[in-house]
């Protein structure tokens, strides 16, 4: 934590290291796209990081808002025709304001009942998406979701229809929102969370509402879940109703907390971990879901910190060596 | 001068069937300190609870520079000037003192601290006053300690000093020698003498030797209700206090 | 060799220090108070004696046997037995089970606690939950009779206690005494502790600032001005 | 039409026992440990495989029935004994993440012993057969289901509230610490109490076989009825847990004629609801 | 400070980065191969175990093909129909033009879609018609006979059977799929002159069935009509069996996933319920003993839907894939449109128009446990038949 907050500057610190992996990440992986799943993944990881890592919120909804963010933006695209951008945009929009519903109702209670009722409204939005099948297609999910250029006024820019087009249209972005979800943290906004945090009763003396912070931690996340859930519909040109499905709000705990709670770079760490168990380990062993258990045991046991709590603690024992 | 900053009229709180503060009239005048002393469960921090926004006082009514704030929420007592220390520490334990002290100064700004979008850094005022207040608490040696790693002197001045950061009218201290040696004391007793100069002091106590030197009025409660109040001399004086803080079974 | 003894004892509660070397002892049938401002370490020192609070440094001896480091049941059946601050009454059971299911083999039977306290006997079947204060300070301290410990240690037995209250507590204790327990006593009711007590101790910032008999603690009124909150 | 509904209602009211039975084990440990326990539907799923392997190895429902629980609470009581223990002091976060584990575990390790297709399990021949109820028909199986589960509910609340060992259990659910300082080993009964908890998903894993059949992937459901009774009931009552799974029961016996589609998303609703009006659910206490 | 972090930039990208380096360039370099689709982990487990046995087996029981022996790589769709598609795209970036799978309807849609962008050939047997329907492509074929036909096989011939048998009451899970099959039910109704005496609704996630099957006890039917499939029709069956419905009405199960499901219901439960299956192991055709025979030599177990199903659909690739002579992809599809070839059912076509395979479709009927000669013995054929959507019925718009 205090890593955070005293490393200064945009791209000092972790930033440099995402810039690296983001780089780095489709030149070792077979394949671009599975680059691009694991990027998009590391952002709702980080949205929900956000929540958790920082604001100590553990939301089981983030499916909901992956969800919401897939199937408006692919219903704006097919049916109203829009273009990526405002796709994009309507995705972050309707995250933030479901996200902010939903915060409003839940914030109001605290443990396991503030966690299910987080479960409750993802599991009414599923339900929601699998009966509105003449929009949602139901089960068999919303089918040809367009991947459209990137245009600006009516302009095509770039075409992102090739895999490595659209990794690094999906990269840019994850950039972008890691930078800024740096700034949030390192703003007042986010200083105040960490205070909540650590200490509710102190901060609400010292005369913050922080209700209205919680709000906005969940507004912030589900704006970034929605976003995230809109280019996964892109990418894989389709909107399952696994989407919004509570494996998905699971998934994307799961992914957080492997990774790290209270650091952003985790997040990438963990979705990067669990995407690529799923990928290695699935086609050598499909019981492989048991050495995700174990390891889910291992690292509440162990490394509480998640995998980069570990290579923090590794680092500082290096490093420290190294002075001595 | 002697207009009067805190009111509060028939104040009671009642938990269950238990009273434990039992209709108090208190007037704080503005630019005094003024404490309230008595043993042990007299109901000196129930009586906190309800001025700090803690609890909801179940009869009266709290007035505060000319507004009613019975039932205002803790957080926005804050904004109108208002602020406190607690009896057991409560601080940001792993954060930074200028941190701990930086939000608080952020906090009586209420939610423009939700401007996510802009850099800590850039709330150049609040800094200021961190870095203010560290020098008057004289904890900027250790600026960037983590406060949980202070002294437990240190920490209850550092807990006092949050309090001033929000530049109250009226700063409420609850019990802030709670459990600092007699050496330490002094120390305190002098900062809570130096706010008094520019500030109005509402000073919750145990220990009647602190209260005696800085006090312009000292208000004893005993069993939820006002026993004595008056001047620290004739408190000094009174039978009654004594007896109370003796046990009343013994008396 | 006491019955207690507790030697240099640190305790922390997360990152601060609490307790900066107590040491105390407790002789078989004594009662010893210790006495202290808030905060200043009392209640550490009873729960780090109890296992509650487990001392980073120092020991605490029992009967001769090291208590630190050992769990908070194994050292209630050692025989020590704490009475904490806010009781620790259980609302959700009746005043009878609150008091069974601390029955263990001894000299206290329910009989006896309800002899010693007949109000908790015409209240057996009410809930934990439905007791006055000063009948819940009853059936934690019968509760804990019922232990059959060597040791009983009160935290604030009169706390916000009406003084008709206060006398019966005082009373019982007494008799308590009397049966040759060994007690210690944290109180801010100086009264009280100078009408139970045969030593005291008073804390000061996680030390033993003062020791002595209740006679030469009567005598010197300085100590208590200095150490407990009367400058009258 | 009438005598539909009174039907549903006692078909409703069926269901809610083998709901209770399926949560009041998670309230339980909810209520002394405050743990979190997800992987409840997994060790039910495990109850139904044992169901059935017992029933294959010994060909006696009724061994199973006893003995199906007993090994499902010793498999609970090891882990608890291994894992459980260390993360009690941790949040809830932690405890939902090592449940998920051991549930994943549990699942994987059932397709690995008894294969990913599922097996059915059949009726004891004791209680093949209907109970006609005028042109309604009603299995003798279920109706011995729901006997079974009031008796064991009986049975769980002379233990709870007449016995010693239950007055430990509601008293460690107010303070585990003051329960110790009177001198009980805390841990073994937070041992016991996650055995009897788990044991309990593992009956009611049994006595469901023969009506769901053994899959490895039921648990995920299983676990969401669980917590929605629990949450509304209130998580750590007992009678809460009773009259959660009545209530859905009831909702869901009636939903199926009233608005069979709304079903699943009225409990969801329900349990919103129930959370937002009542904090606590309904019988659950701060 | 500035070396540290650097340090530890460092060593996260390369923590990060290290693992993948164990990825093995999945795609090899044979002029031939199929990728199987196949749900070996999560939920859907049980379907690809087998399916994955019968793509294995079709592959490696062809001859050499364009002058190497064909390979197969299996790709785990995890159940789940996002990482299907994403896996599927990187295959199709390696080059893969062949695959075969899928047994959830969505995900057989989607890897559809995107086969047919990469110009491969994708045979399914998968439920959804829309495959063939609405959303059919130039790439993708469907094994399955389509709900219309599912209906139109099992309940024409049982009310054929049964001519007393007027009032019909159905279970229908709410979502596509169910939905074809219930509209095709109520057609047929219709034209039979059946009385449709209700329907149940219930939702996808359903386990219990007590309530609905009380709503069928109400309306006193003479025949109740299971439209649902897989674990779900397990348990409606199973608990309609408890509820004593056998002995007040006849059950027909209009879907059901064939031999392995019939495995885990028993013939207890199975006794007198007419079902309606894609493929049955004691349909006397040439191909399907030579399969029975083959299977059981191989893995030792009866040949079932999913095995078979996949084992032919991979088969015909390869069959197709020989006769255009070429491993392109648009090549490939254009032999199999309108390809007659002997399979498990008998004599299949391939639909050009559709790309539906044109097949049997059977009604079985539940044997009691004494008329059983082997543990798989648990059902008798009793009428067999095609029956498909023609003309303008026909949804599919190929561009």
């Amino acid at each position: 934590m205090k890593r955070l907050m005293t490393s200064k500057g945009l791209f000092g610190g972790t930033t440099l290291a995402v810039l690296a992996i983001l780089v780095l990440l489709p030149l070792v992986l077979p394949s671009a796209t599975l680059a691009t799943e694991i990027v998009i993944f590391a952002m709702a990881a980080l949205a929900c990081n956000l929540l958790l890592g920082y604001g100590g919120l553990l939301s089981f909804g983030q499916g909901l808002f992956f969800g919401a963010g897939s199937y408006l933006s692919a219903l704006a695209m097919i049916h109203g025709g829009v273009g990526l951008v405002t796709a994009l945009v309507i995705a972050i929009v309707a995250g933030a304001v479901i996200a902010t519903f939903v915060g409003m109702l839940s914030i109001r209670r605290t443990g396991i009942y503030f966690v299910m009722l987080t479960l409750a409204f993802s599991q009414t939005g599923y339900f929601l998406a699998y009966t509105l099948s003449k929009w949602t297609g139901g089960d068999n999910g919303l089918l040809d979701v367009p991947r459209p250029a990137f245009a600006l006024f009516g302009f095509d820019l770039v075409d992102l229809k090739g895999a490595h087009a659209y990794y690094v249209f999906v990269a840019l972005i994850f950039l972008g929102v890691y930078v800024g979800a740096r700034r949030v943290i390192d703003s007042p906004f986010g200083s105040t969370l960490v205070a909540i945090r650590e200490n509710e009763s102190r901060a609400s003396a010292v005369g913050f509402d922080t209700r209205h912070f919680k709000m906005l931690a969940f507004t912030l996340s589900g704006a970034v879940t929605a976003l995230a859930g809109a280019l996964y519909g892109m990418l894989i040109n389709y909107v399952p109703l696994d989407n919004i499905a509570m494996a998905m709000s699971e998934n994307i705990v799961i992914m957080t907390v492997i990774g790290g709670t209270g650091s952003l770079l985790g997040s990438l760490l963990g979705a990067g971990t669990l995407v690529l168990m799923g990928e290695i380990l699935s086609s050598i062993w499909p019981r492989w879901p048991l050495v995700l258990g174990v390891l889910l045991i291992l690292i509440v046991v162990f490394l509480r910190g998640g995998l980069w709590g570990g290579v923090e603690s590794l680092i500082g024992r290096m490093t420290r060596k190294d002075e001595a | 001068m002697s207009e009067i900053l805190l009111e509060t009229k028939g104040l009671a709180l009642a938990y269950g069937g238990f009273r434990a503060v039992d209709g108090v009239d208190l007037s704080v005048k503005a630019g005094t300190i003024h404490s309230v002393i008595g043993p042990n469960g007299a109901g000196k921090t129930s009586l906190f609870h309800c001025l700090t926004g803690g609890r909801k006082p179940s009869e009266g009514s709290i007035v505060f520079a000319g507004t009613d704030i019975t039932h205002r929420p803790a957080h926005t007592r804050v904004g109108i000037g208002m602020a406190r220390s607690f009896q057991v520490t409560s601080l940001f334990q792993n954060l930074s003192v200028k941190e701990n002290l930086r939000l608080a100064a952020q906090g009586c700004d209420g939610d423009k601290a939700l401007a996510f979008w802009r850099s800590v850094a850039a709330g150049k005022a609040h800094l200021a006053t961190a870095d203010r207040v560290m020098e008057r608490l004289g904890l900027t040696a250790k600026a960037e300690t983590a406060a949980g790693d202070l002294s437990h002197g240190q920490q209850r001045v550092l807990e006092v000093g949050m309090a001033l950061c929000g530049e109250p009218k009226l700063l409420l201290l609850d019990e802030p020698t709670s459990g600092m040696g007699i050496d330490d004391i002094p120390i305190m007793t002098h900062l809570i003498a130096e706010l008094g100069k520019d500030h109005t002091v509402m000073l919750i106590e145990h220990n009647m030797s602190i209260v005696m030197t800085i006090s312009d009025t000292i208000t004893v409660m005993s069993r939820g209700r006002i026993l004595v109040e008056g001047k620290p001399d004739a408190v000094r004086a009174d039978e009654r206090v004594r007896a109370a803080y003796l046990g009343e079974a013994a008396a | 060799m006491s019955l207690l003894d507790v030697e240099n004892i640190h305790s922390y509660y997360g990152k601060s220090h609490v307790l900066e070397g107590v040491s105390l002892s407790v002789d078989t049938g004594e009662l010893v108070t210790l006495l202290g401002r808030n905060g200043a370490g009392k209640t550490t020192t009873l729960r780090s004696i109890a296992g509650v609070v487990q001392p980073k440094a120092g020991s605490v001896k029992f009967n001769d046997q090291e208590m630190i480091g050992r769990e908070i049941h194994r050292i209630a059946r050692a025989g020590i037995a704490l009475v904490p601050e806010h009781r620790g009454i259980f609302a959700l059971l009746t005043v009878e089970e609150n008091l069974k299911i601390a029955v263990r083999d001894g000299w206290w039977k329910l009989t006896d606690v309800y002899d010693l306290f007949p109000r908790l006997f015409e209240r057996r079947r009410n809930g934990g939950n439905a007791l006055s204060g000063g009948e819940q300070q009853m059936l934690a301290i019968a509760r804990a009779l019922l232990n059959n410990p060597k040791l009983l240690i009160l935290d604030e037995p009169t706390e916000g206690l009406a003084p008709v209250i206060v006398d019966e507590i005082v009373r019982v204790l007494i008799d308590i005494k009397r049966t040759g327990m060994s007690v210690l006593l944290v109180e801010q009711n100086l009264a009280v502790c100078e009408k139970l007590a045969d030593r005291h101790y008073v804390l000061e910032q996680g030390r033993i600032a003062y020791s002595g008999s209740a006679a030469d603690f009567a005598a010197d009124r300085s100590v208590r001005d200095r150490y407990l909150a009367l400058s009258a | 039409m009438l005598n539909l509904y009174l039907f549903q209602i006692l078909n409703g009211l069926g269901l809610g026992m083998i709901y209770f039975l399926i949560s009041v084990g998670l309230t339980i440990i909810f209520g002394l440990l405050n743990f979190v326990n997800f992987a409840h539907g997994a060790f039910f799923m495990i109850g139904c495989y044992l169901c059935y392997a017992l029933l294959q190895v010994t060909g006696q429902f009724w061994l199973a029935l006893v003995l199906g629980p007993l090994i499902v609470g010793a498999l609970a009581w090891g882990a608890e004994k291994v894992l459980i223990r260390r993360i009690y002091h941790l949040p809830h976060t932690f405890h939902i993440l090592v449940t998920v584990g051991v549930a994943l575990i549990l699942q994987e390790t059932a397709v690995i012993v008894w294969g990913p297709v599922g097996k059915s399990i059949p009726i004891p021949d004791a209680l093949q057969g209907v109970v006609l109820m005028g042109k309604f028909a009603y299995p003798k199986y279920r109706l011995f289901l729901i006997l079974f589960s009031a008796v064991i509910g009986f049975l769980l609340w002379l233990l709870l509230e007449r016995t010693r060992f239950g007055a430990l259990v509601r008293a460690g659910s107010e303070s585990t610490e003051m329960v110790s300082l009177l001198g009980t080993n805390i841990y073994k009964l937070f041992s016991l109490t996650f055995a009897l908890g788990v044991g309990l998903a593992g009956l009611a894993g049994v006595l469901s076989g023969p009506i769901r059949g053994a899959q490895p992937f039921m648990g995920p459901e299983v676990l969401g009825i669980a917590f929605v009774v629990v949450v509304i009931g209130g998580m750590g009552s007992f009678s809460g847990a009773l009259v959660g799974g009545l209530l859905i029961g009831l909702v869901q016996s009636l939903m199926t004629t009233i608005w069979p589609e709304g079903a699943s998303l009225m409990i969801y609703g329900a349990m919103a609801a129930v959370i937002l009006l009542r904090p606590y659910g309904l019988f659950g206490r701060a | 400070m500035k070396r540290r972090s650097f340090l530890k930039s460092g060593l996260a990208a390369t923590s990060l980065l290290a693992a993948p380096s164990m990825l093995k360039p999945a795609f090899a370099a044979a002029p031939v191969t199929i990728h199987g689709l196949k749900s070996m982990s999560g939920a859907f487990a049980s379907y690809g175990q087998f399916a994955e046995m019968g793509s294995k087996l079709a592959v490696q029981d062809f001859g050499p093909l364009l002058g190497a022996k064909p390979e197969y790589v299996t790709i785990d769709t995890e159940g789940n129909a996002g990482k299907a598609v994403r896996k599927v795209q990187e295959a199709i970036q390696g080059g893969a033009k062949f695959f075969d799978g899928c047994t959830l309807s969505s995900t057989a849609l989607a890897v559809g879609k995107e086969v047919a962008k990469g110009g491969g050939v994708f045979m399914t047997p998968a439920g959804a018609d829309e495959i063939t329907g609405s959303e059919c492509n130039a790439s993708t074929f469907r094994w399955t006979v389509p709900t219309f036909g599912a209906i139109q096989q099992t309940v024409r011939p049982l009310a054929k059977e049964l001519p007393k048998a007027k009032r019909w009451y159905t279970i229908t899970p709410q979502y596509v799929f169910g939905e074809a099959l219930l509209s095709a039910a109520k057609d047929l109704f219709k034209e039979l002159g059946i009385e449709h005496v209700g329907n149940s609704y219930h939702s996808m996630q359903e386990q219990e069935f007590s309530g609905y099957l009380t709503n069928a006890m109400a309306a006193q039917p003479d025949v109740l009509l299971i439209l649902n499939f897989g674990g779900q029709s397990s348990n409606c069956l199973r608990q309609a069996v408890n509820f004593g419905l056998k002995k007040q009405m006849t059950i027909l199960m209009a879907w059901t996933a064939g031999l392995d499901q019939f495995q885990t219901l028993g013939p207890e439960l199975l006794e007198g319920v007419y079902l309606g299956a894609q493929y049955w192991h004691q349909v006397d055709t040439p191909m399907n003993n030579a399969l029975v025979k083959r299977v059981k030599e191989v893995y030792g177990i009866t040949a079932n839907y999913p095995l078979a199903a996949d084992y032919i659909g991979t088969k015909v690739i390869l069959e197709a894939i020989k006769k255009a002579g070429s491993a392109d992809g648009k090549a490939v599809a254009k032999a199999m449109e309108g390809m007659s070839y002997d399979g498990p059912t008998g004599k299949e076509t391939i639909r050009a128009q559709d790309h539906q395979v044109l097949k049997d479709y059977y009604l079985l009927k539940g044997k009691a446990k004494k008329d059983m000669k082997d543990p798989d013995d648990l059902a008798t054929l009793v009428s067999s038949g095609q029956s498909f959507p023609t003309g303008d019925k026909i949804a599919c718009k190929m561009a």
